[in-house]
């Protein structure tokens, strides 16, 4: 029955990672890494009970608790650099266009 | 009794595994930013708490059962301020809703 | 089936061919850097592959494991210090790339070689 | 069915990979590369290294984005086009992939157990380990004692990478004229934000409490001074996001940052110095403690220690060195 889980979460890494590749504008991208990470946190929590050794559920911890750091600091990263700002829309004016 | 634990462990692990695949494919297939970080959000919330929950069903109560909570809990505090700074990135730099979105059609 | 034994070679392979492409044929500085990266990743994912053995588990010896058979723990420890390394020393590839560009305003290589010439 | 998993994974690398190089803003091949980082660490995970597995984590998820981020605010974040193909460089490219590929034919299989890998140390690793040292984790036991001039040997190279990057960019209040007084405080950086505002202040008493744990269980668990260090400076990375530049380096300054980077080599190297006048050689545990194991266990933990603090100091002064030249 870890398998059946397994899979779906694997599948939708799969539908993460095109988001992730096709964008079109950087935000979506970032919204795939976002869920690409929580993915891996049940990936890892799945796959551990899988094994027999729940004791490695720390590295799902870890993702748990820092995974969003990246989230914020590209919040940071566009607020403060007006020169990606200004290149922001451009690109996302393709998707709406 | 562990028939029942099995039981109600696979049942959690089939509607999680549903949400998170419907969340994907949502996240694949909505039409603009705003509506795909809606789609994520469900695989943040429900998927997330029914594997979870299935996962703590097996684990028992054990030290595993209480990182497991954990896990959950983190998880559920840090998804919607991930998606709240990512918005508020977006919404900065000028994206805006789809114009179609808004009219409730479909775009793609 | 048998075959299938060599794929985590393969990826290695092909990722160590990835990075170095991205090394030898961009000539922005970061994307040569995220190469580097990608070709230490490929090192990486080699050692660890020699480190799995069949029905084996983490080398972490628990009361009650009789006859367990443990993955080899040699490669984990190079890797997990060079992972560490690793990023100190692209931060430190970082920290000359901002420099250069603050000398000459660009990081594409061949732009810094025309100015270098120029002078 | 294992296996199938570990090919599905490194599928997806591959595709990742080829992601990254191809991306032409550099901020997607940043996002790619978090992408990358988290596939790599499920991969280790899938081949039994937790411990790898770990400092991928703590590393990738938390770390390194930061940092890139970090340079991606001073240079420009889009590659120029380049005109015409590179033929060379691919052709150069495939002809060595064919060879290393034809190379991998005579590896041994994965998880064959009689490859020669496995049969020379390793074996009396694992087989001397309880005997003595007397810790669970192999890993750690390997890295801390039996391997520990190799240890002690990479975080000297963190320490030199981190003072290369102090050097090149500069800390306010330790290297180049800036003081920290220099820096603006009206650009607190997520200030306005009240959600992240609180969801951080109420996570990094969680984080600095998990880096503890890493550290501390590093003998039990996957885990050490490694991981710890990467999460303690995560934690701080969090807190200088949310409160400002300025106000981080108020808790942390840069001098105590530059004391820590030092100190933890100093107490790694200082340990081994101490064995060598109780009368062992240097980095010999053993002498420490009128038990032999008993003092293998007290290095471990002593020189895990200098590990994390001088892996957290150096994280920390390179993330501060990249901000703080952003003002």
């Amino acid at each position: 029955m870890y398998y059946v889980v397994s899979l779906a979460i694997l599948l939708t890494m799969i539908l993460a990672l095109v988001r992730a590749l096709l964008g079109p504008s950087v935000y979506d991208r970032v919204l795939a890494v976002n869920l690409f990470g929580t993915k891996t946190v049940l990936l890892v929590s799945v796959v551990a009970f899988l094994y027999g050794r729940p004791d490695f559920l720390d590295l799902a911890l870890a993702y748990a608790l820092i995974n969003f750091i990246g989230v914020l600091a590209v919040l940071n990263f566009f607020q403060n650099s007006e020169r990606n700002m200004a290149k922001g829309p451009a690109e996302n004016r393709k998707e709406a266009g | 009794m562990q028939i029942w634990l099995d039981g109600i462990s696979f049942v959690m692990f089939i509607g999680g595994g549903a949400f998170v695949l419907i969340g994907g494919v949502g996240v694949l297939r909505m039409p603009d930013l705003y509506t795909r970080m809606h789609a994520a959000s469900l695989t943040d919330t429900m998927g997330t708490l029914l594997i979870l929950g299935g996962v703590i069903v097996q684990a028992g109560f054990s030290l595993a059962a209480i990182k497991l909570v954990a896990i959950a809990l983190f998880l559920l505090v840090t998804g919607p301020t991930a998606t709240y700074a990512l918005a508020n990135a977006a919404l900065l730099s000028g994206v805006r809703p789809d114009a179609q979105t808004l009219d409730g059609e479909s775009a793609s | 089936m048998e075959l299938l034994g060599l794929f985590n070679y393969w990826v290695f392979a092909v990722l160590l061919m990835v990075g170095f492409y991205a090394v030898i044929a961009k000539p922005n500085m970061v994307k040569k850097l995220l190469g580097l990266s990608i070709f230490q990743a490929a090192v990486f994912l080699l050692y660890i592959t020699m480190d799995k053995v069949e029905g084996g588990t983490a080398p972490i010896i628990q009361a009650g494991m009789v006859d367990q058979v443990f993955s080899n723990p040699l490669p984990q420890v190079l890797i997990l210090t060079a992972i560490v390394v690793g990023i100190s020393t692209t931060a430190l590839g970082l920290a000359i790339v901002v420099r250069i560009f603050e000398a000459y305003g660009t990081i594409e290589e061949d732009e810094t070689q025309r100015l270098d010439l120029e002078e | 069915m294992t296996v199938l998993f570990g090919i599905f994974l490194l599928t997806l690398l591959v595709i990742v990979a080829i992601g990254v190089v191809r991306a032409e803003n550099l901020f997607v091949a940043v996002m790619l590369t978090g992408i990358f980082s988290l596939l790599m660490a499920a991969n280790f995970f899938i081949l039994d290294a937790a411990d790898v597995a770990l400092t991928e984590a703590a590393i990738g998820a938390g770390i390194s984005t930061v940092l890139l981020l970090g340079a991606l605010a001073l240079t420009p974040g889009q590659e120029r086009r380049l005109r015409g193909g590179r033929w060379l460089a691919l052709g150069v490219v495939t002809l060595t992939t064919l060879s290393v590929l034809y190379a991998t034919f005579d590896k041994p299989r994965l998880g064959d157990p009689e490859a020669p890998v496995h049969q020379h140390v390793a074996p009396w690793y694992l087989e001397k380990t309880p005997e003595l040292v007397g810790i669970p984790n192999v890993v750690t036991a390997v890295l801390g004692t039996f391997r520990g001039y190799d240890t002690f040997g990479e975080v000297i190279v963190v320490l030199t990478a981190g003072i290369g990057v102090l050097f090149l960019l500069g800390l306010p209040g330790v290297v180049g004229e800036r003081k920290r007084e220099d820096l603006e405080s009206g650009r607190t950086y997520l200030g306005h934000h009240l959600i992240p505002q609180v969801v951080g202040h109420l996570l990094i008493p969680f984080i600095l409490l998990f880096a503890l744990y890493v550290q501390f269980h590093g003998e039990y668990g996957p885990g050490g001074g490694f991981q710890a260090g990467a999460i303690f400076a995560a934690g701080f990375i969090l807190y200088a996001l949310i409160a400002g530049e300025r106000e981080a380096l108020a808790i942390v300054s840069p001098r105590l940052l530059v004391t820590l980077m030092a100190s933890g080599a100093l107490l790694y190297g200082g340990l081994g110095v101490l064995c060598m006048l109780l009368g062992g050689s240097f980095l010999d545990y053993s002498v420490l403690a009128s038990d032999p194991v008993a003092g293998q266990q007290w290095g471990i933990i002593i020189i895990e220690l200098g590990v994390g603090v001088s892996v957290a100091g150096v994280l920390l002064a390179i993330y501060h060195a990249f901000a703080a030249r952003g003002h």
